[in-house]
């Protein structure tokens, strides 16, 4: 690696952390005990933990599929799916909580006929599930499509020619030599829902205990008190790094 | 059950196009120079490619048939294919790989473990039975990778270049087990190979691959003993020299060669003197005496091999070679460039008809 | 002419949106080579940016509150220019006939109301108590257009909403005024930046906005005076 | 592949283009002439993609190097930094805004000695483009890494045999193995810098031609006319795939 | 510039410690079997491995020492590989390929293009000029691969079997090419092969690693004459029979081979009788008459080797090996399992010192 590299490398870095770092150097420590274990924040807290990995789980059992059709199918039009994919990304989160609120709203497309079944998905913690889905799928998606492309079928057909059908091969080669992308894409994707604010205020509004993740209370807090709420994110970042650094399963990194 | 198999493969500027039977228990192996579409027969065989027109049996079944648009995916022919990089899946031990293939067929664990383990004591690599791929070197991997498609027990086998990268003890013993394991089984075999022990140990008969179609077939020792391509007569370690046929004997320009005529010959037919370079004696003067065949020729490479040393000679288009001891090479002073005759007895010269016009060596 | 071309740069709350852009116009027309730029979002937001330093002329907020936070900020005092109160926005032809919000306290509705920590939000706690009612949300938005929005979108039975945003959206919702509403009446004061780069043109704003011009345009989106 | 995933990547599929699919089928189409060139779409579309294609560009340039610093330079420790980039992922996007705010405002850490050299970023296209960059980069980043783990050292260390130094390594092996990967990471990293909003909103403010860039504009719009801003939300779409579909450079995609 | 180096790599199970010296213009062939530690031996020199201990120098140039904590990357050492794996870049053409080293080393695009074109031409391979490296065939690959590695003009050249996957014509053509190219250059080469002919064709000397050692190491003809391992004897083709000596002969238990004897020999010194499997006649009765060399074997083993069959057997610990033919088998009915003699005249017999206790075969 060219050592100038160090230099922009550096500057990305510090784009990065320096905001984050400046932020938490303004929270008053002596109010951040009282702040971080108020009612309001605890059970944001638990509830952002819940959805974040309901909906990543969500993003693995649908995006994980989509990927590999993406990847392998070699069907044409494939170029158009996997732009239609990366759309949640790039509407506002608002706008695409709107998008879901009028299909599967009281009066959407499909909401007219769950309510026919007394299903009612907005104000709901199913609703934030499925806004972050939304939001965190793609990045599932993109993640392990480039992973798959990269490896290419190789492995996979040895595995055909020692005799696996479609889903040996899947669970005993695809799957494992997709553990790393894999680890790195879930990670992202659970980043991107622990996060999601835009969407779930949309579809599923802002109730503690109920439909206010950690983000929604942040927003709220800011109204009136925003060194609280820059408290508030530290928590966050907290939960967020743990998940990321520390239990990260290491078998997930692949071997470097 | 016979495997047969029509094939044609194009590519942008390589097509190959072959037709082959294997019965039962029959190995047959193809030989060929780079790039002749070894390998890209073995993967129309396993179903990884899809021949643009062609049709596979396997006994009964119906692998491939274009016409119909039949074409069984790999996995549901039982076919085993050991390529040419051995492509060990990299998370998994050596032992795993090899229980790889009798998981898929429904071993349960601990009896497809005991497969595994035979057969890596079989390729001589039970002390690598936890090494991951990356931690092996690469006759090590060559060998797991072996263990792994026999273990499989596939219903055609398809090996390229088996016992390539390994070493000089391993290689044999390698050899001697595929010999036992071949022998053996019911199934055709369909082996890849550059080297003609391969084919003369293990193989019952023999294909000649060149450029893609199919020059020489037949049983193994019938076609290295009469070959018909220069190409076989190299690999078969045979001079071959083609010319037209004249009474007992062969017109080779102003050369004339007499030999053992095998079938009999029109004048003027395209044959070959096919003789073995141990016979060849080689002198700097036209040797006097007795009636022997003398080809002038210029020596072009010096190659020892083992306790010999290989003079090649080039006449015309062709390049006969001359086995001599290394006394011989420093009495004679050869070198090259030099001008010699390569001098062989009539008793050991066969001359074989030849099929088309097949062009010099 | 692009040369002699000022530009006044106005920041203002949300609720504001639809008057300001009507009075900008007419602020430009009255006023040649002069373009207003507006940059509307919540209060709270643009006085923590007026405090980070955000060069602007003028700043309208939708409360005292963030505007006294950005005391420091401001080129003589804050003048009130307008008010607001709540009302209850149903969807168009209020399908479950509510009249009060006693109403809204009946189980199957579904009502949606601002958060205590915004200005609306703070106000509908007011009127609850001043109503003696015990109102329970389904969600408590960060802002009045999200209330309104659920509510013309059908996904809420009604919400409490300034009676100003409910007559922007008269297509969609109808408003239902209650007299509680004068328990928690909103007033909007504006000011001068000082960091303004056109403090003249700020002051000629101010009055415009506080002028008769301005009472007419925001008295027609439902704003009373002050 | 297994048959019976395309089941769950249909689902997957379905979540994401049927919100978005209802969403555009509300659009009034007589309106959207009219909506589509008015000059506030206009200047918010000009902006956004403006600032969108300099802030990928910054997102490679600092990015880039930074995953290569990742993937490559085997300190330990880069465990915990490839979490800190994942930051801003995590936070939300108003947050971010806010820190950014806090570190380059008048009064921030930097702010303050930028200005005195008159440089104020707060409230400038400069700032949208940081603000955008910020949100961007760990797509870049997260993406590239994932791909050069993947890919190993094997063909940087055949460069060096070959006496090439790590410039030329760089140059000749690096980035022509990556440029599948970074046509992916690029494609998100632009995505999600068009799709932007919170932290722009905060960092940089809302002025028509200056800071309002699209979702900013639809934003606005969604105040007072709901419909408007969906249309306007199409124009964004519209965009996004463009770029993805179309203009993204088949070389880029790799040999399938 | 001669190359030195002293190197020791630890691994889990594996060891290697080797001391190496390359003088300029000289070929170091290194032998071994699979996991000898070749490739662990050429990363090490190569700097893609960093040693736990020792001192690499090419020339003045101090390329590492672990002591003095010295580490030159592979790109500054001007070291050229040719790894078992060709590793060509996949985005890059064959001819992009081969000019990679000549662009590395500076030249422009033309030049590096031209250079390029004629090592291609050099390995046959100028009509692949224009394929991916997904587009070639094994063999092909391999080709370009060497072609790469030469086109580099490295200071110090490390090929790790480089002739493995090429054809019978290609092998020699190749094998040909280097030798013209390492006869004429003044920089030192390390040649890792499995085939003793590369060995004697190409290198001017010989390292035959084992388990990772050196074990035995000299000019390539005087090793191969006078193997003192039974796995070099088995490179070299000859047969090794470890005993101790005795007045001009061979104790090995209870029996006697006598022969000629090359140096003076202390009796009871262990010793090695050396002769070729050629000179080795197979009997099913102890034939009488004339003193003779007879060996009592098992027979193990029956391998065709072109047009004779290396009969295969075991004494002891040995597995001295006959070449005899197809017919003499027939007539003996020769089988695994069966006990015969091994004859074998004395003159034909060499008896060397063993350095140290080697083992027997
Ligand atoms: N993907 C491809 N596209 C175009 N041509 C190809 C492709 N793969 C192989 N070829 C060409 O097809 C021909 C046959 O290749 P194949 O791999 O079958 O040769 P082979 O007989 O196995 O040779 P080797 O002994 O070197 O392994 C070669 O000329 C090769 O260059
Ligand atoms: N990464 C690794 N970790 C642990 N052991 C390894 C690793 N790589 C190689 N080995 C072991 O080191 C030994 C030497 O390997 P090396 O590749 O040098 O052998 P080699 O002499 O080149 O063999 P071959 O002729 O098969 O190529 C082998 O026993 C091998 O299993
Ligand atoms: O106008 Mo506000 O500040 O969104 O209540
Ligand atoms: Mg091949
Ligand atoms: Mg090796």
């Amino acid at each position: 690696m060219p050592g100038a590299l160090w230099l922009p490398a550096l500057l990305g870095l510090a784009l990065i952390v320096l905001p984050v770092a400046g932020l938490f150097l303004r929270v008053d420590p002596a109010r951040l005990p009282a702040l971080l274990t108020s009612p309001a924040a605890l059970d944001a807290l638990e509830l952002s933990v819940r959805t974040g990995l309901i909906s990543t789980a969500l993003s693995l059992v649908l995006g994980g599929p989509l990927a590999l059709v993406l990847a392998r199918s070699g069907l044409r039009g494939m170029r158009v799916v996997r732009g239609l994919v990366l759309l949640p990304l790039v509407l506002p989160p608002v706008v695409g909580g709107l998008a879901l609120l009028y299909l599967l709203g009281r009066t959407g497309l499909l909401g007219q006929a769950l309510d026919v079944f007394g299903v009612r998905l907005p104000y709901t913690t199913a609703a934030v599930v499925l806004a972050q889905t939304f939001v965190a799928m793609p990045f599932l998606v993109v993640g392990l499509e480039g992973a798959l492309r990269t490896a290419g079928a190789r492995y996979e057909q040895v595995a055909a020619t020692l005799g696996a059908g479609p889903w040996l091969a899947f669970r005993r080669v695809t799957v494992p030599l997709m553990l790393p992308a894999l680890g790195s894409s879930l990670v992202l994707a659970f980043a991107r829902a622990l996060g999601e604010f835009g969407a779930t205020i949309t579809f599923a509004g802002s109730l503690q205990g109920t439909t206010r993740t950690l983000p929604l209370a942040i927003y709220t807090t800011a109204q009136s008190d925003v060194d609280a709420a820059v408290a508030m994110s530290l928590l966050l970042v907290v939960v967020a790094l743990l998940v990321i650094v520390v239990a990260r399963p290491r078998a997930v990194e692949g071997q470097s | 059950m016979s495997l047969r198999a029509e094939i044609e493969v194009r590519r942008d500027d390589f097509a190959l196009s072959a037709e082959l039977a294997v019965r039962p228990g029959e190995v047959l192996a193809v030989l060929g120079p780079n790039g002749a579409g070894k390998s890209t027969l073995l993967s129309a065989l396993s179903g990884l490619l899809v021949p643009d027109r062609g049709r596979i049996e396997l006994g009964e079944r119906v692998w491939l048939d274009t016409e119909r648009r039949v074409h069984v995916p790999t996995h549901r022919r039982g076919v085993g294919l050991l390529a040419q990089n051995p492509l060990l899946f990299p998370y998994l031990s050596a032992l795993e790989n090899v229980a790889f293939g009798p998981r898929a067929a429904g071993a349960g664990k601990v009896a497809a473990r005991r497969t595994a383990e035979r057969w890596l004591s079989e390729v001589d690599a039970e002390t690598l039975a936890g090494r991951r791929p990356g931690q092996l070197s690469g006759g090590q991997a060559q060998r797991v990778a072996l263990a792994r498609a026999l273990a499989a027990d596939p219903e055609l086998l398809l090996l390229d270049e088996p016992l390539a990268a390994l070493d000089i003890d391993a290689a044999p013993a390698m050899r001697g087990l595929l010999h036992r394991v071949l022998q053996h089984q019911e199934h055709p075999t369909v082996l890849v190979t550059h080297d003609v022990l391969d084919a003369v140990v293990l193989a019952d008969r023999l294909v000649v691959l060149l450029d893609g179609r199919i020059v020489e077939q037949g049983p193994t020792r019938e076609v290295l003993a009469r070959p018909r391509e220069a190409f076989t007569a190299r690999i078969a370690g045979l001079n071959l020299l083609p010319g037209t046929a004249a009474a007992g004997a062969l017109a080779l320009g102003d050369i004339t060669l007499t030999g053992h005529v095998a079938e009999p010959l029109d004048e003027g037919e395209p044959a070959a003197a096919v003789f073995a370079p141990a016979a060849v004696a080689v002198h700097r003067e036209l040797p006097g005496g007795s009636p022997r065949n003398a080809i002038p020729v210029q020596v072009t490479g010096l190659e020892p091999r083992g306790d010999v040393v290989r003079v090649r000679g080039s006449v015309g288009d062709c390049a006969p070679a001359a086995d001599v001891t290394p006394a011989a090479v420093a009495d004679l002073a050869l070198a090259p460039g030099e001008r010699v005759w390569f001098v062989v007895k009539a008793a050991e010269v066969a001359i074989h008809p030849l099929s088309g016009g097949s062009s010099g060596a | 002419g692009s040369e002699q071309q000022r530009t006044l740069t106005v920041l203002a709350a949300a609720s504001l949106t639809e008057s300001f852009d009507e009075l900008g116009q007419r602020f430009s027309a009255d006023h040649p080579g002069v373009r207003v730029t507006f940059d509307y979002q919540g209060s709270s937001t643009l006085a923590e940016q007026v405090n980070q330093g955000r060069a602007a002329d003028v700043f309208a907020s939708a409360d005292t509150r963030n505007m006294d936070r950005a005391a420091a900020n401001l080129n003589g005092a804050a003048q009130p220019f307008a008010t607001n109160r709540l009302a209850i926005a149903v969807p168009k032809g209020n399908p479950k006939g509510i009249r009060s919000l006693a109403d809204l306290t009946a189980p199957d509705r579904v009502v949606v109301v601002c958060a205590p920590q915004v200005p609306c939000g703070s106000a509908s706690e007011q009127v609850e108590k001043a109503a003696g009612v015990q109102l329970a949300p389904a969600s408590e938005e960060d802002d009045v257009k999200s209330v309104l929005q659920k509510v013309a979108a059908g996904e809420a039975d009604a919400g409490l909403v300034y009676v100003t945003d409910a007559r922007s959206a008269a297509d969609k919702v109808d408003a239902i005024e209650f007299p509680e509403a004068q328990q928690a009446v909103n007033t909007y004061p504006i000011a001068a930046l000082k960091s303004a780069p056109e403090p003249e043109l700020a002051a000629q704003f101010l009055e415009y906005v506080r002028g008769p011009v301005g009472r007419e345009v925001l008295g027609a989106r439902g704003f009373a005076a002050p």
